[in-house]
């Protein structure tokens, strides 16, 4: 890029002496996007840093994820956090970042590319086997288990979705998975999904949602349909499934720490700007809570309401 | 239009037994695809045809049916709205910031909200009536608006209505006792029939007939256009309210970040139920009809296990299929 | 070779002939064993009562519609017509009674529409096709810019597009459609010698008018028609205008008394003083007293329906005072003019005035719905219907029922449905533009009846009109415009065909407004504002 | 088609000097919010009014662009398009499946797409033509029907170009040697140059504008009205092919996942560049303009760091202000 006259001091993006951190997201308007956000906030401010944080509405807008990538460049940021929602289609633009001198910090899930100087990421397919493993201890290792994922294509609904599958393929021969469905994370969409699960299997054992939006529409699909008896697993967090676990409509969830992810997100930007030198990845980890855990210190750290 | 049509069979703007006969004819005919449909997926699937199954769609079809009922007042103008889905979420997230955050009794900040939606469509009424700027544009203007302030009103997060029970029975409660038939699915009929008595008994909804079929000679009939459809957008504002509180009483939660593409699935809903886009045509009850063909469909298709990435395949193809049959039948009727 | 048995032959051939056409509508029986025959060389009228059938007989004829029965022949060979480029195929070109144009598109475009010159048969030869409509029009010597947009033009400016479109495809028969409807009678002279120089021997018009005397002038032959059925064809020459009408209506009809003179003695109910627009008027002034019928005259485009329009403010004023018994009023949109108990019956029915998907009732009740027809603003659907009907019976609307969508009613019975709708409005100051364009004879006395009573009744009436006769005969006063401009205010006793055309003709600065007239773009010369009238 | 409105003063369906003229005038018009909206992010922010900055707008608004254009045909006829979004996800998956999977040569893979977008298109003006279907329901059932193909065919996982990076060129290679000018703003020109051709000065061109302008009197002109509009959609249909290959050659892979919601943003970008939805008027100059102005708007507001919930907010207003002053400018014209 031509334009990346005033990028080599690395300085401030016009704002003097703090640095600035420009994040793009995979998502903006999502809860867990939300978190993210906030710990990077958090700490930008503790370090005094500025950061942005952009991301498109769904995760399918590849394109309009690189468009705003673009945009934030444009601005000679000292640092970017990326979450790429396709990394080869970023490749192009991290290469741009790489020529102007700044640093790329991946977060959330890898970005195929010798760009980034680090990751800062959870292994989501992990935390869905995660899933499925107490799952599968839940309805006691036979029966049917539904599945509503919010989205098919992106990393992380596949991730999550294909997680859960491998693990319970591999170590729960008796359960019968049924064809996952769809909602887009949509709350409503998902709770018409369910009920219609729940009709066209009235042996269901357990459903497991696949981010927080499926998480809500599960457990009113479930609440509607007046079913009793069902193991229903979520992911993420959010109040509505921190009270269907405390009160005991949902078995369990688990969750990523998304909130210590901006903040390591945050963090690692920092050193990088500094010049120090990073570890290849930063694991933020995941952690499953239910009724017994849910108090902990740990567990409440984690939780996002 | 044409000069080449016969004319047609069926007076919309009702009136004169003939003519009502006349009017259910064409709508039975909209119902009949609805029917076949629902033949269908009773022999399709075991599961499909219980009373359980019934309420799950009716259910599923009360935020959906009541935007449109907005809406179909607002397209028989011969405007648009595109603004009615991120418009229910700030609505939702309105609710939740008079009833939660300002602890307004319920009745107080029910009524605040459905105002609230007014008032969005007046605002759309004005920009549309007043300064000219075409429906499509300012209703595009609002859905941005509407989309961003959710947030902004809500910071980015739910508002959550734990602390008021009777909020989400207003959705989920079931006030006919000893039945299991969700409150949601009778606000819906309600909102339905008091819709449909105000389009086809009153000076607005003749207004709204009448401004879709020729405005410049509506207004040259002395009536004072600009003003009656600021009404009728702020009217159909209405719902849009009403719909906040239906999904987020659904939800127990004002979810901000929801509602995009509700405003398509709406139109769509007012169009497959007969109302003609270019105005001056349309009915109340076509318009449940199509959102229930909507409903009936995903809820099939799903019941009957078909993989997701054709049921949209198949739900296109129906579609198609179901307005070209009410198109033959209309033509031979 | 068809041989006409009920004639004797002549020395013309049958061009076209129809023999025993029918065709019914849902509800109506349009035509019933119809024939007619139109000769080489002649120009044969065609006339009958609103709703009689005619417009349907030349969509027939046209592959508009096709006949339930009935052959047509073509130079005694007989043929099916399938559709409208056919027609124009076999050499039949139609003016409809409706306009049939693009109204985004040019004159020019209009014209050679589905036949643009062309180059490399996809790309458009513009510049052909400017010239090629410039050279027609100027043969046709029509007062169009081939570059002017059609939605632009008056009524009477589209009219003159349609013929040139028809005369276009040098056809050997060429049906107008009431092509006069639109025109005043100087216009009307202009068609008139161009259908004049376009009948040749082998060449035939069939011309449909409720315009007796205008059929007196130009037709050899008129053809009768009643209900959808053949009366008669006679020689216009040895028949009376009298004896034609009986024969349309069935029975003989009196001549309609005019108004009875000035009315000085009434109250000024409303004065206009200075009205102006940025885009025609200039300074009208004028009064209109209780129960007076004021005529409008002038030329196409002097104004007087831009007047009227900015009346009732449906078009933006620029100056200009309107004072309603002797109040100053604020007029910014036709409700307040209604409010103020002025109505304005447009000449453009179809776009200004009618619900055209809507029923007849729906129109009728329309104006006066929130009035009349409702309580806490619901409708008495009961009360809506018995004056719809009411208003069918007395203006003899002719209308399978009160439910009928008001598009399939015939040109001149949606007239009279919006005159219906202003009668149950029930305004102190009605304003008539055109109101008899498009009505029968008969039906045109039953309207001159009705002013005269409104009058009598105290109600003022602006009577706009092109046809000086009717202009002369129901005027108390003349309001005679030009160019925007009052010219001049005649009583009754002042008016005469004469001195209505010498004020209508008047031209303050004749280059500029000629170009304006023409629709080229003018040259300001800074003359215009010269010599103002009523300006205070 | 508002109440007593003049007729238009200006043709935009070319012809004659003076309405070109006027035709330009109005289009400057258009340009000139463009401009103030420029003018206004080059004061706001340093980083706005550069080269760099410059080619990503305009990068950014290929797509959309390119969509646009094709939809601008159909708006003119009075119609609407929603199956744009996701015909063109299906188009792009449609280019891997023929490059990539079938290996052919890249021009015929290509070729192959584009025409794969007019087929598209071609059905949907059988379905609109000669089943009269409302353009509406046709494109909504298009719209269903391509979202889901795209997942069916792509197995629901992006198909990627790495093995031909002669594809990815299409967009973001450089053709002019020396200057940093993405291939994919030179397509969108070249395309836009002979869109605004054909639309002007060819036969079909002039029976897109007579079809949204009168289509009863087109047809008793003689022009055969279906025939012609199964060719504009077939036509506007090309123009989704094309997309699909834009978007995917500029992210190196066809995502069947993306795509919805850009039929919105295309028709948006039509109507804000003065095409009425009416039909009988547009222009693509001005879809071109409409085009721009939103993408500028989502550059400066992001480059502006301006928080991305009152960035629809702001973008909201901004939109609604620039049609207005548009509308008032024309009066006073
Ligand atoms: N498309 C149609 N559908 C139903 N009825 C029709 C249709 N067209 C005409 N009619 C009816 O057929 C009859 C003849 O109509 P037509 O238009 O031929 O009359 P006309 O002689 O041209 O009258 P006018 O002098 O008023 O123009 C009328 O009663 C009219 O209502
Ligand atoms: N509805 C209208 N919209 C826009 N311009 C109009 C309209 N009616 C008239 N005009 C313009 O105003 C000018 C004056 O026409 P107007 O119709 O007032 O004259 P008129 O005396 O009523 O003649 P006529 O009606 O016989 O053509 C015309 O040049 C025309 O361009
Ligand atoms: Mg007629
Ligand atoms: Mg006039």
């Amino acid at each position: 890029g031509e334009d990346g006259g005033n990028a080599g001091g690395g300085g401030g993006g016009g704002n003097g002496e703090q640095p600035y951190i420009a994040i793009v997201s995979k998502g903006f308007q999502h809860q867990f996007w939300q978190a993210v956000k906030n710990g990077a906030e958090e700490e930008a401010e503790k370090q005094g840093a500025r950061v942005t944080f952009v991301g498109p509405p769904t995760e399918s807008d590849v394109e309009e994820q690189i468009n705003m990538l673009t945009n934030d460049l444009a601005k000679s940021p000292a640092a970017i956090g990326f979450a790429a929602l396709d990394s080869q289609s970023a490749e192009p633009l991290l290469q741009q970042a790489k020529s102007q001198n700044i640093p790329v910090i991946a977060f959330d899930s890898g970005v195929d590319s010798d760009v980034p100087v680090t990751t800062v990421s959870t292994d989501n397919k992990a935390a869905a086997a995660e899933a499925a493993k107490h799952m599968s201890e839940l309805v006691g290792g036979k029966g049917k288990v539904a599945l509503v994922v919010h989205d098919q294509t992106s990393k992380s609904g596949t991730d999550r979705r294909d997680g859960f599958m491998e693990w319970m393929e591999q170590n729960a021969p008796d359960i019968e998975v049924l064809e996952p469905q769809y909602g887009g994370g949509d709350q409503l969409e998902s709770a018409n999904i369910t009920k219609s699960i729940i009709s066209a299997n009235p042996d269901l054992k357990g459903i497991y949602a696949a981010n927080e939006g499926s998480a809500i529409g599960v457990i009113k699909g479930v609440e509607e349909s007046g079913k009793t008896g069902l193991k229903l697993v979520g992911f993420d967090s959010g109040k509505a499934q921190v009270d269907a676990i405390r009160d005991g409509s949902m078995a369990g969830a688990v969750t990523q720490d998304p909130v210590n992810m901006g903040r390591e997100l945050v963090i690692a930007a920092m050193k990088a700007i500094d010049g120090e030198e990073l570890p290849k990845s930063i694991d933020t980890g995941f952690k499953w809570y239910d009724k017994s855990n849910i108090d902990d210190a740990e567990i409440k750290a984690v939780l996002y309401e | 239009m044409t000069a080449l049509e016969t004319p047609p069979r069926e007076s919309v703007a009702g009136g004169g037994f003939a003519a009502v006969a006349k009017g259910r004819l064409q709508q039975l005919l909209a119902f009949a695809s609805l029917i076949a449909i629902f033949a269908f997926f009773s022999v399709a699937s075991p599961f499909f045809f219980t009373y359980g199954n019934f309420t799950a769609i009716l259910f599923s079809t009360v935020v959906i049916g009541t935007l449109a009922i907005g809406t179909t007042f607002v397209i028989i103008t011969g405007g648009i709205d595109l603004a009615v889905g991120t418009g229910m979420a700030l609505c939702a997230v309105m609710s939740g910031v008079f009833i939660v955050n300002m602890d307004l009794p319920l009745v107080v900040g029910l009524v605040a909200t459905v105002l609230f939606g007014g008032m969005m469509g007046l605002i759309n009424g004005i920009n549309i009536a007043l300064l000219k700027i075409p429906p499509f544009i300012a209703t595009l203007a609002m859905m941005l608006v509407a989309e961003g302030l959710a947030l902004v009103v809500s910071d980015s997060a739910p508002i959550y209505f734990s602390e008021e029970p009777s909020y989400t029975k207003i959705s989920t409660g079931n006030l006919i006792p000893g039945v299991e038939f969700p409150n949601a699915v009778l606000v819906l009929i309600v909102v339905a029939v008091i819709a449909g008595v105000l389009l086809t008994k009153t000076v607005l909804g003749r207004y709204t007939y009448s401004i879709g079929s020729n405005e410049e000679a509506t207004a040259l009939s002395g009536i004072d256009v600009r003003k009656w459809k600021i009404a009728i957008y702020a009217f159909a504002g209405l719902f849009t309210g009403l719909a906040g509180i239906m999904i987020s009483a659904r939800l127990g939660s004002a979810q901000p970040a929801t509602g995009m593409g509700y405003e398509l699935q709406a139109i769509a809903a007012v169009v497959i139920g007969g109302t003609s886009l270019s105005g001056g045509k349309g009915s109340i009850l076509g318009t449940l009809i199509g959102a229930l063909i909507i409903s009936t469909l995903n809820n099939g298709l799903q019941i009957m296990s078909i993989p997701q990435e054709w049921q949209n395949v198949i739900l296109g193809c129906v579609i198609l299929v179901a307005v070209y049959t009410d198109i033959l039948r209309k033509k031979e009727a | 070779m068809v041989t006409s048995t009920t004639r004797p032959p002549t020395a013309s051939l049958p061009l076209l002939e129809v023999v025993g056409v029918n065709k019914s509508f849902p509800g109506v029986r349009a035509l019933s064993d119809m024939r007619l025959d139109l000769r080489a060389g002649e120009v044969l009228a065609l006339v009958g009562e609103n709703g009689a059938g005619k417009s349907t007989l030349m969509k027939l004829l046209s592959g508009i519609y096709t006949p339930d029965t009935g052959t047509f022949s073509l130079d005694g060979e007989q043929l099916e017509i399938t559709g409208p480029k056919h027609a124009t195929e076999l050499g039949i070109s139609i003016i409809h009674q409706e306009f049939n144009l693009v109204p985004h598109l040019t004159v020019a475009q209009n014209i050679f529409i589905g036949r643009e010159p062309r180059r490399m048969r996809l790309l458009l030869d513009e510049r052909r096709l400017v010239r090629e409509a410039r050279e027609l029009i100027e043969r046709l010597h029509l007062p169009l810019d081939p570059t002017a947009v059609v939605g632009d033009l008056t009524v009477a400016n589209q009219q003159m597009v349609e013929i040139a479109k028809a005369l276009s495809y040098d056809p050997r028969v060429l049906i107008m459609d009431e092509p006069t409807a639109a025109l005043n009678d100087v216009e009307v002279e202009t068609l008139h010698d161009l259908i004049r120089r376009f009948v040749r021997p082998e060449t035939g018009v069939i011309y449909i008018s409720h315009r007796m005397e205008e059929i007196k002038r130009i037709a050899d032959r008129v053809t009768v028609i009643r209900d959808g059925q053949y009366v008669d064809t006679v020689d216009v020459g040895s028949t009376s205008t009298r004896e034609i009408i009986a024969m349309m209506v069935g029975r003989m009809l009196a001549d309609g008394a005019g108004p009875r003179g000035v009315r000085p003695d009434r109250e000024v109910l409303l004065e206009v003083t200075g009205l102006s627009t940025r885009t025609l008027l200039k300074g009208v002034s004028f009064d209109l007293r209780a129960g007076e019928i004021l005529g409008f005259a002038g030329l196409m485009g002097a104004g007087r329906t831009e007047t009227a329009r900015a009346i009732v403010g449906a078009d933006p004023v620029d100056a200009g005072v309107i004072t309603l018994r002797g109040e100053q009023i604020r007029v910014g949109h036709p409700a307040d003019a209604v409010r103020h108990g002025i109505g304005y019956l447009s000449e453009d029915r179809k776009r200004y005035g009618l619900l055209l998907d809507k029923d007849v009732k729906a129109n009728v009740t329309l104006g006066a719905l929130r009035e009349k027809f409702t309580t806490a603003g619901f409708i008495h659907d009961r009360a809506a219907r018995a004056r719809a009907s009411e208003y069918v019976g007395s203006l003899r609307i002719k209308t399978p029922s009160v439910d009928q969508t008001t598009k399939f009613l015939s040109g001149g019975n949606q007239q009279k449905v919006v005159i219906a709708k202003w009668l149950a409005r029930d305004c102190d100051i009605l304003i008539f533009d055109e109101p008899t364009r498009g009505i029968d004879v008969g039906a045109k006395e039953e309207i001159y009846q009705l002013l005269n009573e409104l009058a009598e009744r105290g109600k003022s009436i602006i009577m706009i009109s092109s046809e000086l006769p009717e202009v002369l005969r129901m005027s108390h006063r003349v309001v005679v415009m030009s160019e925007g401009r009052v010219t001049r205010i005649l009583d009754a006793g002042e008016a005469t065909q004469e001195s209505i055309m010498h004020y209508a003709t008047l031209r303050p600065d004749e280059n500029v407004e000629d170009a304006v007239e023409l629709g080229l773009d003018p040259v300001d010369t800074g003359a215009a504002e010269a010599e103002e009238e009523g300006k205070p």
